[in-house]
């Protein structure tokens, strides 16, 4: 290992912990244990929706059918490749190649902005239908063959649809923030083959980001295709 | 004995460094602690005096005293402070955080400056929820139970809500380090069979801390955003379903009382080893009992429901499994008992409140088995026997082990001790006057007496005003302890290391300790209380 | 007793007993467990007391106490969870032929309303020693019915009705409390039940008078708003003939089925969509808004009379639990 | 110390090669499309199987490769099977209440 890696790495190293190895074991270990947190706050939401959908399923069907399959899909599609990206960073980090992690990662962030102008074009188109929850809220299936069968369940989907992608959404800000702090510091020398722990765990949060919009994905938007009835 | 004459003291983490930055920035886990003894202190007495004028007015049977409106949001105000911005931070967020490093001899937890962060976000959930109290209060009731909380009442909730909101991440992020810390910054030998008993029910705390608190968040952020924007997810008129409410609520809210009761559990095991000289009884099974308790206590929540219109088939599960959390804490106070035969036992004020917390647990425990059981529950529930169900364990259970807990650790966090006759004075002040206010609860409840009434029908009277009696015992109760702890940071004896001449690693360094804990990292060779090897001769204290 | 003291609550329905029962062994087990801990803490505490025992006897624990302590509370907690749920099981089970009187609950005062078509205030009037079924529902937040000289209490939701069931055993006037917290005048939303021998109930009810009975006003309801231009008593309606139909498993289009119940029917009214009878279109308008908590509850009462042969003994349908069930 | 730390700690030991994470993005990538083109498919119930099952290879791709989880520790391990664990919990538990409350035929 070259000098100048073991002085950054010692520079990291906080003055409670005996050694290098648990400060890193400890702090990703407390990263999953706040991820563990991120999955129970999620799942709050995600038992609402399991609750909601298994009583008023006719409902859930109508409003999915709403979806953009294809915008969904394409972001799912967008998020899996800002996962590679991010993967393959914290991969140059831990061999100690800053210029080429902070290229990567600026990949990462691209798609992941590229995530949020998809999802915005579907609010938008949402927001016009008049497929936001509250006093403006107004149902049709589009169908006049099959008319909305259960509108008012359709708005909890609604309001669950809106409440789950708009806390990814929120996630998905914070993490493009994270990243950008990450390049600036990986740019200015702070990682180095021996200590690249931050890196690692904004790596473990955006791939968490992209975990929950795998399971949004089918949920809201792949639920059937039938028509009503 | 040391004499009245200053000598210059050794540095330690007290006076390493003065000045209110040096405190509001520090990352020493220890003036954490302190930051959150003030901070909890102030809200014990706020959330106290709401009680008192909550008791007041219950002194007749005419609301009279405070308007309707008024007493709703009295108890509400209450039961908010009390439990999220009191009890839930009361023993880990101080005592916790003030020890564990030290009992598991680390320099610090493990995440410092997170540490400090939890507690600013605990004061910026305090400050929000004291502004929406300030701008005129909340009146849901401290389950904020929709459709009320969300479409009916005309308070505050927004602010109480974020408030609770906010706190809940300084709650998270306190567990998140206590895992951690217990995980990974142990001592050399501090193996999990040597760890203090305090940590473990520390860790189990944590646990329900980081795996429960976020579902409450989320739950009071939908209530939130359902007053916002009138979305309908628990709003029936929008086809929402109210219990899906409650039953996330109490996913959380459940849980969280042992995360009230379970630190103060860990600290009865140090004192009561402590002052009858003995190894605790059954060491691996109370230790295991703290994360069933844990583990379990995420199966029940339902029992708070049991007639909210729930499935009965749902009801029966939860009654079951409500019986089995009861199982792993009738263990640990039957250890406890236990750990006193044979013993040698010394009555000095903190173990005369770990007998208090021994007793009143025991009884507020077992009222909850009333609770638990189905075919009663459904006449007492929402009586005031509930009311004094949880002010047995909570009050009588975790109060009182918090105040044993300071005072055991007193000399350790300042350096001096606290005079002994004032505190065996205030301690039986407390058992007293706690007892006389809540006992006749029970009696009120099983009566029928709903809660949350402000007039009530005049038999229920008598007791009532005995209630408010204890009340006012119990406040002055609490009141000597607040004069003579700050009393003796002038003019208290000042502490030596091992004033109890206990075991574990905190008191082997100085009171109060070094800035970095420990002079050298301690290489742990012995069990955990092992009272045995420790020298018989006494260190006269105080008397 | 003094009579400013009462210190227990009176018994006046035939489940008070049960309750009380469970209560008073909860309460000798309590008692046998706190007083064994308190005199343990006591007699160790004296006699192991520093002075006389200065050398503490180390002990590191010991197995069979353990399991003891482990399995006997266990043992003693299985009794109280079978008994307790053998009556919450009663208490959830109205017997066949209990007299109904449906009640809403609204900020803040409870409004009665008999099958006779009686109404009432804050008062319930109940003749002693018949069953008595009420079908409650609220009109804004939650609230509970609460008596606590019949040891019964259920909440009392909006958009859903619950139920709850007592027989008085005794005549006098007792409590009837709201104990869910609902707002302001919680504490007000209080009243009376008041149980009375059966010819004075009789004769109550004669002096109260009525305007129809409540199937009779749902009937009229049911052909105000229509309900009768699709729902005909033959099989030419767009809409099912409800004739029977209450009480029975219903065959939705999804290929579930469900009993018709109370909260069914009332589902059917104000969000037809949700449950759609086989064989028919989903064409059925919504009346959420349009009818009252109290006009749905004569609906009820009326699409309930249609299923009863005799009248005064509503026809308990115990249909097979349907395999697949739903929220209401 | 220095000496010590090069021994006991070598932070490139779970270096992962770049092929075997682009093959993770391709299984990733062709499963999203498998998803997509089963929903079209009219399966009933098995919709929502088949939707949830493919979303759990994924995420187990996920957290197994990217998340590095395979090369962690046993305690990390332990740490997301405890969180899927009371998930799971929060799940079921609610559901005995909605799903059995029907079964109830007491309201006639
Ligand atoms: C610190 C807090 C705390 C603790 C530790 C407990 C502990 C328990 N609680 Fe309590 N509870 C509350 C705080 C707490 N509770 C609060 C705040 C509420 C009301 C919330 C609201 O509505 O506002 C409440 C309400 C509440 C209810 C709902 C009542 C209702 O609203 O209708 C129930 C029902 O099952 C219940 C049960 C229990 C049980 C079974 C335990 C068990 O864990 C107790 C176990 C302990 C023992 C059993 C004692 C020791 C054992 C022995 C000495 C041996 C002998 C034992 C046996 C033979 C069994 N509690
Ligand atoms: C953590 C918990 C905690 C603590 C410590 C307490 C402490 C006390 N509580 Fe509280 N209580 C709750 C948690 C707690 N409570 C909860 C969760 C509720 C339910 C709320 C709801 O329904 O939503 C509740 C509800 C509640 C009620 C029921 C209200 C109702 O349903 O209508 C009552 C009534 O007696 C009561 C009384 C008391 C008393 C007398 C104390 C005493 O122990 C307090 C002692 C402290 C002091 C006395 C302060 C110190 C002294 C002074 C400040 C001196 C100056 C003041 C004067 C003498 C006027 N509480
Ligand atoms: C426009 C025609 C129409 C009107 C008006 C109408 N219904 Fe219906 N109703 C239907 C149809 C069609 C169905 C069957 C499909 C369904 O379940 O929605 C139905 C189903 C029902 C059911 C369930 C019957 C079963 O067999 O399970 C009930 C109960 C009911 N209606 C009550 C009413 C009441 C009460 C009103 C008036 C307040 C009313 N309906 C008004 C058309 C109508
Ligand atoms: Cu109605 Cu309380
Ligand atoms: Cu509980």
């Amino acid at each position: 290992m070259a000098t100048s890696d073991i002085q950054v790495a010692e520079h990291a190293l906080q003055h409670h912990f005996a050694d290098m190895e648990q400060q890193q074991e400890t702090s990703t270990f407390g990263m999953w244990m706040f991820l563990v947190t991120e999955i129970m706050f999620f799942g709050g939401l995600f038992c609402a929706y399991l609750v909601y959908r298994a009583s008023y399923y006719q409902a859930f069907v109508e409003g999915s059918q709403k979806m953009n399959i294809w915008l969904g899909a394409t972001n799912t599609a967008v998020l899996i490749c800002s996962s590679l990206s991010m993967a393959l960073g914290v991969r140059a980090a831990q061999m100690g190649k800053p210029k080429l992690m902070a290229v990567l990662l600026l990949i990462t962030i691209v798609l992941g902005c590229g995530f949020l102008g998809i999802k915005a074009v579907e609010y938008h188109e949402h927001w016009v239908n008049h497929e936001f929850p509250g006093p403006n809220f107004h149902f049709e299936t589009g169908d006049p063959a099959h008319p909305a069968t259960d509108p008012v369940h359709t708005e909890i989907y609604f309001s669950l649809y809106w409440a789950m992608t708009g806390l990814h959404a929120l996630h998905m800000v914070i993490g493009v923030g994270l990243v950008t702090w990450i390049i600036i510091a990986g740019l200015g020398g702070a990682y180095s083959r021996a200590y690249f722990t931050p890196v690692e765990n904004v790596g473990l949060y955006w791939h968490f980001v992209d975990l929950v919009w795998i399971y949004l994905f089918p949920l809201l938007y792949l639920i059937s295709k039938k028509h009503g009835g | 004995m040391a004499t009245a004459v200053q000598t210059v003291e050794r540095e330690n983490y007290l006076n390493s460094d003065y000045g209110i930055k040096s405190w509001l920035l520090t990352t020493d886990h220890k003036r954490i602690a302190l930051l959150y003894l003030v901070s909890i202190t102030a809200m014990f007495w706020i959330g106290g005096f709401f009680a008192m004028l909550i008791r007041l007015e219950l002194l007749t049977p005419a609301g009279d005293l405070v308007s309707s409106d008024t007493y709703n949001k009295l108890f509400t105000m209450h039961g908010i402070i009390m439990v999220f911005f009191f009890l839930i931070p009361s023993v880990p967020a101080t005592l916790g955080n003030f020890l564990i490093p030290l009992m598991v001899g680390a320099k610090d937890l493990a995440f410092p400056r997170v540490n400090l962060l939890s507690w600013y976000i605990y004061m910026v959930g305090a400050i929000t929820a004291l502004t929406a109290m300030v701008m005129g209060g909340v009146d849901t009731g401290w389950t904020f139970y929709t459709p009320f909380s969300t479409t009916y009442s005309n308070t505050h909730v927004m602010g109480a809500a974020i408030g609770i909101f906010i706190t809940g991440f300084s709650s998270i992020l306190t567990g998140l380090n206590f895992i951690v810390t217990i995980h990974r910054m142990r001592a050399p030998g501090m193996t999990w069979r040597r760890l203090p008993l305090f940590c473990w029910a520390n860790y189990a705390a944590a646990l329900i801390m980081v795996l429960g608190t976020p579902v409450v968040a989320i739950t009071l952020l939908l209530v939130a955003l359902e007053r916002a924007f009138n979305i309908g997810i628990f709003n029936p008129q929008l086809g929402g379903d109210p219990l899906l409410f409650q039953h996330l609520f109490w996913f959380y809210s459940h849980p969280a009382v042992y995360i009230m009761i379970l630190p103060g559990m860990g600290v009865i095991n140090e004192i009561v080893t402590c002052f009858s000289r003995k190894r605790v009884f059954g060491y691996e099974f109370v230790a295991l009992a703290s994360i069933a308790i844990a583990v379990l206590g995420f199966l029940v929540w339902a029992h708070h429901m049991f007639v909210a219109g729930i499935s009965v088939y749902a009801a029966l599960v939860f009654s079951l499994l409500s019986y089995l959390v009861a199982i792993p804490s009738a263990v640990k106070v039957f250890n406890w008992t236990a750990t006193l035969y044979k013993g040698s036992i010394r009555y000095e004020t903190p173990m005369l409140y770990a007998f208090g917390f021994i007793g009143l647990f025991t009884v507020g425990g077992l009222t909850g088995v009333f609770l638990a059981s189905l075919g009663v529950d459904v006449h007492v529930h929402d009586t005031y026997f509930v009311v004094a169900h949880f002010h047995y364990v909570m009050v009588g259970g975790m109060v009182m082990a918090y105040m044993a807990g300071l005072h055991f650790w007193w000399p350790k966090i300042t350096g001096r001790m606290y005079p002994e006759a004032w505190a065996k004075l205030s301690a039986l002040l407390v058992f007293v006057g706690f007892n006389t206010t809540f006992l006749p609860l029970f009696i009120v409840g099983y009566m029928g007496l709903p809660r949350r009434y402000h007039a009530y029908p005049p038999e229920f009277q008598v007791l009532n005003v005995l209630s408010t009696a204890g009340a006012s015992i119990l406040a002055v109760g609490y009141v000597l302890p607040m004069i003579y702890f700050l009393w003796s940071l002038r003019y208290g004896e000042p502490a030596p290391p091992n004033p109890w001449n206990a075991v574990g690693l905190e008191w082997m360094t100085p009171s109060p300790p070094p800035t970095h804990n420990f002079d050298e990292t301690p290489i742990v060779t012995w069990e955990a209380y092992d009272y045995e090897h420790q020298p018989q001769e006494e260190v006269t204290v105080g008397h | 007793m003094w009579k400013n003291l009462p210190l227990f609550p009176e018994r006046a329905s035939a489940l008070a007993w049960q309750v009380d029962g469970l209560y008073f062994l909860l309460l000798g087990v309590s008692a046998f467990f706190t007083l064994l801990i308190f005199a343990l803490i006591l007699v160790f505490a004296l006699k192991y007391r520093r002075s006389v025992h200065p050398h503490a006897v180390q002990i590191e624990g010991s197995l069979p106490l353990e399991l003891a302590w482990t399995l006997i509370p266990l043992g003693i907690c299985m009794i109280f969870f079978a008994w307790g749920s053998l009556i919450y099981f009663q208490e959830a089970r109205p017997p066949k032929g209990a007299m109904e009187v449906y009640v809403v609950g609204k900020q803040w005062m409870w409004k009665f309303e008999h099958e006779t078509g009686q109404r009432e205030i804050n008062q319930l009037h109940v003749p002693i020693g018949r069953d008595v079924r009420l079908v409650m529902s609220s009109q804004d937040v939650i609230h509970d019915f609460f008596v606590p000289a019949f040891r019964v209490k259920a909440d009392v939701l909006p958009g859903r009705f619950t139920e709850l069931w007592f027989r008085p055993t005794k005549t006098g006037t007792y409590h009837l409390f709201c104990s869910q917290y609902c707002g302001t005048d919680h504490s007000r939303m209080i009243g009376q039940v008041i149980v009375m021998e059966p010819v004075a109930f009789q004769a109550w009810l004669s002096a109260e008078g009525a305007t129809g009975t409540l199937p009779e006003n749902g009937q009229q309801l049911f052909q105000q708003l229509g309900c009768a231009t699709c729902h005909r008593f033959d099989t030419q309606g767009r809409g099912p003939n409800l004739t029977g139909v209450f009480g029975k498993a219903v065959l939705l289009d999804d290929g579930r089925t469900v009993v018709a119940d109370e909260n069914y029917v009332r589902e059917s009214i104000l969000n037809p969509g949700a449950k759609i009878v086989s064989g028919f279109k989903p064409i059925m308008p919504s009346f959420q808004g349009q009818v009252s908590e109290e006009s749905l509850m004569a609906l009820v009462a009326y699409i309930k009379s249609l299923a009863q042969p005799q009248p005064n003994e509503p026809g308990g349908n115990h249909a097979p639990a349907p395999e697949k069930s739903n929220v209401q | 110390m220095k000496q010590m730390q090069e021994e006991h700690f070598d932070p490139m030991s779970h270096l992962v090669p770049i092929s075997l994470y682009v093959t993770i993005w391709a299984a990733l990538m062709v499963f999203t499309g498998i998803t997509v083109f089963a929903a079209t498919v009219e399966l009933g119930v098995f919709n929502i199987v088949v939707a949830l099952l493919i979303a759990t290879i994924k995420g187990t791709l996920v957290v197994l490769f990217f998340m590095h989880l395979r090369y962690s520790t046993k305690l990390t391990m332990v740490t997301v099977v405890a969180a899927i664990f009371f998930l799971i919990i929060l799940f079921s538990l609610s559901m005995t209440d909605y799903l059995t409350r029907a079964w109830s035929t007491s309201l006639r």
